[in-house]
């Protein structure tokens, strides 16, 4: 993996680029965002059908091998064109979590993935952790060769439309313990799961979910059961890493949309643009935009990296694209003045998009701290 | 940080405080410490509290109905309510229609219009801000021409705050293109029933309808509704501009959410952790505060300074400058303590708690967020603050 | 005491002001600064015949019995001229300290002081101290009736043209302990007393101070020679308030000399003052020279207040001072462009002054610390 | 973070690490680390033994005398130099008038001035800012008269680095008042020791005299001293600045300040306390290291884009506008591990320790942190940048 892109990306990127920019305009995906399942099935086949969902799946298994590099160029663009739906834990978290699963398991559901008819969710957050990964009081216990699960988990994203559902649970341990957390592969229509769904403000459906007395196979449990944290911290860095790019697309759209406008807008007999104290912040919004982008490729390149490197590279790319994303966020909406605010315009969604990323996987707080453990350690 | 150091204000301090103890409800309280938006109902029967104590308008004279309070008790007046989450009085016709009358108006507008302020029985809206006219608000096109004893409008006024509810609107209107774009500017009040007004409600980011879109096609307004002279609306626009900035640096309201803030992250979770304990948390809110500080003081200095003339000068563009700044950065800070909940977005706008997804400050707090981007954009963009300051106080 | 000057400060601010600006102009007064002294002989008498000296003492004692915001009058005008010299330990601390001591010591002192013939100094830093005020390692022993003191201050401003040395001393308790501190008034010329003068950055004259065996009587002893530390902490918060409104008069001096410069030069054919986006950052340097100008007016007012609210509005005055004198320094100099870099020019020697100030009676994270802590008291 | 992932570079890397570990003496390490002025006889010592290695223009081709390096390799030489705290060779001699020989340069002149300039025998100044003319270069006023087979120049240069210790200036002259101010500018090469070429050296914040101003009266240079076609200088100045932004982004520079301080932070105090476990202190290093890893992160990518052109585009403007904000924070951030030591400044500029007062860090500290708010003014101060990027990259 490189900084840069292939060829084929480019091209990659450019076909992307068409069929998302098919699904319509701003208010036309908005409507679809809006319906119960807040995206439409047609558009997710098309994307299935341009490959992106077995990106990170094995030729094996039906995919096509690729890298995160390939994931990014996804994520990018369905960042520019504010696409919504459950690409990241199906395409991303779930491949990942999948090719470690129970062999069988594995082997019966990545090829469904890879063709889209299989769709994950990854039911990270509880109501009480905030961003600790370790604080886990969903419980799964040994019920004779299999599981029985037990707990409550939140804004699971696209949890509704999901046919799997990834879900940490205690096994052991303390409940803020990373000692005794296993990772589950948890089938969405099992008996004792509810799920109550929502939209979110950035235009996403999510739930809740709880699970009462869910009777889970043996295979259920990925890799050991009692030592998933690892995995689970690893998962949530390639989630993490993969939300860069997205932020970035968003951000580019933002630029590029506000330079457009300063162009046009005419106050005081001249264009907005042609007034320099809104020239230098334009700079500053470009600037923003360019060096995260750079910094998104920093956090993309860590995920190869032993896990301490890892840990500094990602949570240093989150808070440098979180603060960039925060502030192009905040911009695009004054230089559009009044019209920045508006619902009918697609500015505002797009900033409301870029300040959730910047509260998803950890916020500040969380990775400025887990920034200077990792290099610590 | 006691300012406002006169022991005799001290008793009309509590008056107000027990004033609002007594009558303040809760379903109003919550609204307004939330962030949401006020019922007109809600709104009203607050009104009618508060004109039976008599305290619709502070500032007004008190031969037209006002409380004719000096400066100082205005002050403790606006702080006091603030910091209980108290409404304001329906804000464009307490505070700007009744001082433009009382200033410009004839007896016979004055005898009209400030009963229906005082009683809350008539609502007003503004009429300034133009599709093609925001921070050059001179350059406003939307048409009037005299025909015989009547206007005729033509055109269209855009972001007007609580059109949909407003009765009448006091707007500019273009009477004269052949000129300086400020001449040319005439003030009439139209009737928002006027045939040939129609409005389009506008969503904002929050998902809230709070402004609209008023088109004029033909409407007549009789002459009688003019306010001041034809073409002479500029001066009045200015004296309601430098209205506006009064109190614009929202310290007391920004201490009430402060306030809030700090309740909220001292709240310790399932676990006995409180954000409060958070150094960065902690930071960010001293910080917070100490700005909302020497806010409070600058806004006290060019309000009392005795050296200093009656009027607040363009330096009290600084006052919105670094109060939106301050709005600002709380309602981040707020947003931030949800976590991840900030994103859920379960209940409609005025939705009650049984539909939020989370704490219950969660949903408001993302909301008041967006919401409050608008503030360093309307009533004079931060960036037009900075160039009447550069004009007038630094002289560039 | 209010905010707001009353028409005698205002006046006595113009004399000030032209008895300062009779000190020559920047360079005449940069060498006054370079000699060994530091300042003029008779520039100090020139100030103590306008009366600054007396300003917080009683008229029983030849003062004038005034109020900090006469001192602040002072320090702004000396802020404003860039005049350095013992006002500070002599007129405002040398003044409360001295109030405080022994009666006998108090009488025989203050007429000396006030009429410009007795000045102080302050040993107030320990080499490893950093800011922590209860970190103190000079001792002062039990001695017959007296005290026998030895330890080392850093920093002493004008601690060579001292009389006497304002010196906080261990009696007793842990070396970070608050409990244990004694402040002692000692004769700058006794027996054991060594010191080493150097200039600083920003054009004052300090010392380092060894004190090997110095003996003192009964009397060096000011208040409780064990429970000293509440008034030190007193002192260096009066300290602390009177630089604030030094600060502001520089920032001042910066603000009015950058408008004037950018009225005057001219590039690409029109004034720097021209460019929207030197104006819109002029007017944030404008922004925080008067929000500053009110807060100094919050610490001053917070001397009167009790303990806890005292030290949270200190803090928070000196907290936000300081954050403005460093942003109104670098864009001063910035916006000068390559002259604004010149030792020949004035600016720079206020910004060093400025930024000196932020590092002295605490910086950003010291203050900090102390506000949240009296806060929560 | 290990951008430069070609196993081919890891061998010269270790070579260059080797070469410093044995011959960078440890005074001239410990200047460079302090930002302290460097003696021409240490400049020259140190020019030697690059000499020697045949190290002194990485970016020359090897015909003249350069080692020809491709980008990478320059990349890491660079690097490597930076974070052992070695010296840059004599700066305007190799990275500016060497490329603007070869690339405009005669025959003569190439060989007449290179060879000077790889053996540090020879030292330059540049001479093109002017009292008149600092952001705006273009209005350069200092005049030379073509008189026979000379040029007579008239005027004054301001802000020559170096200009005491220079042999020779290459300079922009005012040839022609009649059309555009960018047409009519000749480069000349001008002997300092020039009859009625004079100095003024300048004293900056920190007490050292890098800079001079030069006043010409009746300098006489000969016509082969001129660079390229008369009034065709302009070209020359544009090329000389695109080659001046490569590297000004001073990554490698920043990242071993940056190690500097997280040493000093780290070192326990008496009482065995560190300001490095102050989390404000740690938060601020971990924020400037983020920002650092960005800065290097998209210098790497402007350089080493495969789908971008050869040279650096105007985007290169934000390389430097970034890389000076974390070299003056990298800066502030050190003079506050000082305290109140910062304040102390007992040694002249180039005393040794034993007059230090307070850490040996924190005297050079204080006058790194003023010596660096240069860094946003010269080589085009960092608002000239900005508008570059406004009008060549976002075409406004």
């Amino acid at each position: 993996m490189s900084l840069f892109r292939t060829d084929d990306q480019t091209q990659f990127a450019e076909s992307l680029g068409r069929t998302l920019a098919g699904f319509g305009d701003g208010a036309q995906r908005r409507r679809v965002r809006a319906t119960p399942a807040g995206f439409a099935e047609e558009h997710w086949r098309a994307l299935a059908d341009l490959g992106v969902l077995g990106l990170l799946v094995d030729e094996a298994h039906g995919g096509t091998g690729g890298t995160m590099a390939d994931v990014a160029v996804v994520m990018d663009a369905i960042g520019r064109h504010l696409w919504a739906g459950p690409y990241l834990a199906t395409g991303v978290l779930g491949a990942l979590v999948l090719a470690e699963a129970a062999p069988a398991l594995r082997d019966a559901t990545l090829p469904d993935l890879v063709a889209g008819r299989h769709r994950l969710a990854f039911a990270l957050v509880e109501p009480q952790a905030r961003y600790d990964l370790a604080d886990v009081t969903t419980r799964a216990r040994r019920d004779g060769a299999g599981w029985r699960l037990d707990g409550a988990k939140a804004l699971v994203a696209y949890g509704e439309a999901a046919n799997t559902l990834i879900v940490p649970a205690r096994t052991g341990g303390g409940h803020t313990e990373a000692a005794g957390i296993g990772v589950f592969l948890v089938p969405a229509k099992a008996a004792g799961i509810e799920r109550r769904g929502y939209g979110t403000i950035d235009g996403l459906r999510a739930c809740d979910v709880t699970f009462e007395g869910v009777k889970l196979g043996a295979e259920a449990a990925v890799g050991d059961p009692g030592g998933g944290f690892d995995l689970l911290d690893r998962v949530v860095d390639w989630g993490t890493a993969a939300l860069l790019p997205e932020a970035v697309g968003a951000m580019t759209y933002l630029y590029e949309t506000t330079l457009a406008y300063l162009k046009t807008r005419k106050q005081f007999g001249a264009t907005l643009g042609s007034f320099q104290a809104l020239q230098h912040r334009m700079v500053d919004v470009f600037t923003q935009v360019e060096f995260a982008r750079s910094m998104a490729g920093v956090g993309r390149l860590a995920l190869d990296a032993a896990a301490a490197e890892r840990r500094r590279e990602v949570s240093a790319a989150k808070l440098y694209v979180d603060r960039a994303a925060r502030h192009v966020a905040q911009e695009s909406i004054q230089l559009h003045g009044g019209m920045g605010m508006t619902d009918e315009l697609d500015v505002g969604h797009y900033a409301k998009r870029l300040t959730m990323i910047g509260l998803t996987f950890g916020d500040r707080g969380y990775h400025m701290a887990r920034y200077r453990a990792a290099r610590a350690a | 940080m006691d300012l406002v150091n006169d022991p005799a204000l001290d008793a009309f301090r509590a008056e107000i405080r027990a004033f609002l103890r007594a009558n303040l409800t809760d379903d109003i309280r919550r609204k307004v410490m939330e962030g949401g938006y006020l019922s007109r109902e809600a709104h009203t029967r607050w009104h009618k509290v508060l004109q039976k104590q008599g305290w619709i308008a502070p500032a007004w004279p008190v031969e037209h109905g006002g409380c004719g309070w000096p400066l100082a008790k205005q002050y403790v007046f606006e702080q006091e309510f603030a910091l209980a989450y108290a409404p304001r009085a329906v804000i464009f016709g307490v505070e700007m229609v009744g001082p433009l009358l009382i200033e410009y108006g004839s007896a016979a507008q004055k005898a009209r219009y400030l009963p229906g302020i005082l009683s809350g029985d008539e609502w007003w809206c503004q009429g300034f801000s133009e599709p093609g006219s925001g921070s050059d608000l001179a350059s406003l096109a939307c048409r009037a021409v005299r025909d015989g004893d009547h206007y005729m409008i033509n055109g269209t006024k855009l972001w007007q705050t609580a059109a949909t509810e407003a009765d009448m609107m006091f707007g500019l209107f273009r009477t004269d293109s052949s000129g300086r774009k400020q001449q040319g500017i005439t003030v009439l009040l139209v009737p928002m029933k006027s045939k040939g007004l129609s409005l389009r409600p506008i969503t904002l980011l929050d998902g809230g309808q709070e402004v609209a879109q008023c088109f004029f096609d033909d409407v007549r307004v009789p002459v009688a509704n003019r306010v001041g002279e034809e073409n002479q609306g500029w001066g009045c626009a200015k004296f309601l501009l430098s209205i506006e900035r009064l109190g614009i640096a929202e310290v007391a309201r920004s201490s009430a959410m402060l306030n809030r803030l700090k309740g909220i992250v001292e709240q310790p979770d399932a676990h006995g952790r409180r954000l409060a304990d958070d150094p960065e948390v902690a930071n960010e809110i001293a910080e917070i505060e100490i700005d909302l500080m020497a806010l409070e003081a600058t806004e006290y200095c060019m309000l009392f300074d005795p050296a200093a003339g009656a009027d607040l000068g363009a330096e009290a563009s600084t006052l919105k400058l670094m109060g939106t700044q301050v709005q600002q950065r709380i309602s981040a800070a707020t947003m931030a303590a949800a976590g991840p909940y900030a994103q859920a977005m379960a209940s409609g706008l005025d939705g009650d708690n049984a539909s939020r997804i989370g704490p219950d400050f969660a949903e408001p707090a993302t909301r008041g967020y967006f919401n409050l981007r608008k503030i360093s954009i309307y009533g004079g963009s931060n960036e037009i603050q900075k160039n009447i300051v550069a004009k007038a106080v630094l002289g560039l």
